[in-house]
């Protein structure tokens, strides 16, 4: 069956290590704070100026002056720091976050992504989309393996507007989890009980399928 | 000592002319120069260039400059939140120039530290790199950004002295600390205006160099945008 | 919380190799890492490529190196006050590479930012302009820079939590603060590791992102080079 | 009769503007700061990370992490602040310091300055000079007029390696003011007692001397 929104998140969470330093897009990858396994320590970003993003406040507790990316009130830990915007895309322009995790609108089997524009529709900016995938160590993009009209989001080449080229390492979907190598997009895994022949079906760009595409372990 | 301090809102903005370009601190409405904004959403002038992260909401922060009208280009990063400003960019009423947030950082640090351009990777490959050169370092792609210029640098700090010292607080500081001497003249609006001496040279952001006025504004209404709290 | 604390300046320094780039903080004897210069000075490796703005004293920072002739190539911008390095210049022992200081303070800042070349117009049409690109922006002559490439960032904090989060005192802050993040490997010395929640996250100078391994030093001479009073 | 040193450096604080920041260079120029005018507010930089430069600390009171770009104990002022060194070349970099003031070996008629090394000699290095000279907004020159083998310093073309080119814009020495102009040297005032005749043959470049050069007013 494919997977929901959080279980996405849950799959993705799987990914982190001692000592990341992550940031977290909005949408279905905010969601993979809540799936940090016990015993990883790691630091949440957030690129408008915090390190050690901490839980959202209890009432009365908020301040105007302590907000996330997505302009969420938010606390902070005892580890925090806070810092200008040039310092703060230093931190991802030059390499010391280990892990960005994003949605896209479309990934291509090249790894490009396009998440920030649709031509003829309102477009709303690139925030910081373009650096992080311009930068981060190990892009994982979360998001549907299709549209609303069924249409696969992984291309064979994207058709929207481009975030960044070449850049995304890692895709997990609510059917499977994709890498993408210098041939094409690789099936590592895919959703419990997704048959392949779905995910073949759902998926534009060149995928290939190894012999035994193992079940993702969820729980 | 060199005294930064101006009496009020109105002579901090003394000089500000139509078809300026303005910076503008603040990253959604948190550290947004409030008295600043109010003041030249009042005044006469318009047709401004505006350099910032955002673009408020429908009723405070920049809004409150783009309902009047005042804002003929806009650079920004992100820009949605704000009704008025995606009806007066779909009607062709406004130029917009999306920029990638680092980017955006960075010219004003740029800006302020007489760097006049820089690489950067952010963009590469993307319609942001049209018509910028591209060159490669250690085999990987750059394009070249230039720092902006800017008449006018709105800066909302917490604490300041005469001196024009400043201390920023949490998230508040985001394109303050940078925009901060990034423009001709740097004005700055402060929750608390201090004597010289009352603030540790070890714990100044920005020294008063970058500052060439300095107000205690007359009040802050530190909106919140999104109230999010831990038991919904 | 990462931890980022090692238990001695043994541990910190695990890793480095003989011909390396390190980079070390401090200017003239303030601020520089004594403890890890010393116990590099103790070590058995040499050949280092050394990126500094200056060369310590005869018996004293840098200069415990130089003597040891452990320093292949010197990238710094004020190499005087140290006689055994002259000795070493002159007879061609080690390899001089001199930058105008802000220069150096910038290709350290662009490494660490991850921005790999800037314009600067320090320079222009001097001998460090020498194979450097010349470039106008606004009637201006600038030379193109590139950032520093270093294998071991060597810093000396004053306070520092065991996240790897640093604050400087004084104008030990100098390339301290720059370099914190610039190289593969930061190691940082402070004087007092103290426990996470100690500092406060507005008047922390350096996240512990730009950290990697961090130790309270055994002992601070904290040398002065020229005493200077008020009535001599 | 040629200024001493003192009086060089009193000459140069008359250029002193309230609201000055000031980097003050070694020698004759760190002279200056003993002769601000009454009245005058502004403050002294130096480039290894303070502004607000107070004086030199009474015994007892030095302080090893606050020191000078001579490397020379200092005090601070109620309003200094300390910032790393990108941050302070910034500073000078992007024009925010009003008035430099250096030593040189040789100015030429087209600005250019030579201060920094003489091939052959030991080089101890530019430090920031090269930044300072390429930046400031106005710079000034304090050096005697002459070497100590009576050759001019004032060059029609420096024949030393250069510091900075078609940047200096005054030149206070023992004997005289000199401005650069688009036309050459210019001569503006001449020290108390001194003859044009000693000025003009202490000129190498090419000296405009007007109908009036006024003495100097030290007092």
């Amino acid at each position: 069956m494919a997977l929901n929104k959080n279980q996405i998140a849950k799959r993705i969470a799987q990914e982190l290590q001692n000592g990341f330093y992550v940031n977290l897009g909005i949408g279905i990858p905010t969601l993979v704070a809540n799936f940090v396994p016990v015993g990883i320590q790691l630091e949440f970003q957030s690129e408008n100026g915090i390190l050690g993003v901490g839980p959202f406040p209890d009432a009365g507790e908020e301040d105007p002056d302590i907000i996330n990316a997505s302009k969420e009130t938010i606390t902070t830990l005892g580890s925090s720091s806070f810092f200008d915007a040039a310092t703060s895309f230093g931190m991802i322009r030059g390499k010391h976050i280990d892990l960005t995790v994003l949605g896209a609108m479309q990934v291509d089997q090249q790894g490009n992504i396009a998440n920030w524009k649709i031509p003829g529709k309102l477009v709303k900016g690139m925030g910081g989309a373009m650096d992080l995938v311009a930068s981060a160590k190990q892009i994982i993009v979360a998001m549907m393996h299709t549209d609303r009209q069924g249409i696969s989001k992984l291309k064979a080449k994207c058709s929207l507007p481009l975030t960044g080229v070449g850049c995304v390492n890692r895709i997990v979907t609510d059917l499977a989890v994709v890498d993408i190598t210098p041939e094409g997009f690789y099936l590592k895994e895919r959703a419990p009980g997704v048959q392949i022949d779905q995910i073949i079906h759902a998926t534009e760009g060149k995928l290939i399928v190894p012999e035994d595409v193992p079940q993702m372990q969820l729980d | 000592m060199i005294n930064k301090s101006v009496e009020n809102v109105k002579t901090a903005l003394e000089g500000i002319q139509n078809g300026m370009t303005l910076m503008l601190g603040g990253f959604g409405l948190c550290g947004i120069p409030e008295n600043l904004i109010k003041e030249i959403s009042k005044s006469n002038f318009y047709d401004f260039k505006c350099i910032s992260a955002n673009v408020g909401t429908d009723d405070y922060g920049l809004g409150l400059l783009i309902r009047k009208k005042k804002i003929k280009t806009m650079i920004g990063s992100y820009v949605g939140e704000n009704e008025e400003f995606e009806r007066q960019m779909l009607n062709k009423e406004i130029d917009v120039i999306l920029t990638p947030m680092g980017t955006l950082a960075e010219k004003c640090r740029a800006a302020k530290m007489g760097i006049p351009a820089f690489y950067t990777p952010a963009g590469y490959g993307t319609e942001v790199a049209i018509g910028k050169e591209v060159r490669s370092f250690h085999s990987k792609k750059y394009i070249l950004e230039e720092a902006y210029q800017a008449d006018f640098a709105l800066i909302k700090a917490w604490k300041g002295d005469q001196a024009g010292n400043l201390i920023f607080r949490g998230t508040a500081k985001n394109f303050n600390a940078i925009m901060c001497g990034a423009a001709s003249t740097t004005v700055v609006e402060v929750e608390e205006l201090v004597q010289v001496g009352e603030l540790d040279p070890n714990q100044i952001h920005t020294p008063g160099i970058f500052v060439d006025r300095i107000f205690q504004g007359d009040s802050y209404e530190r909106k919140i945008e999104k109230l999010t709290l831990s038991k919904p």
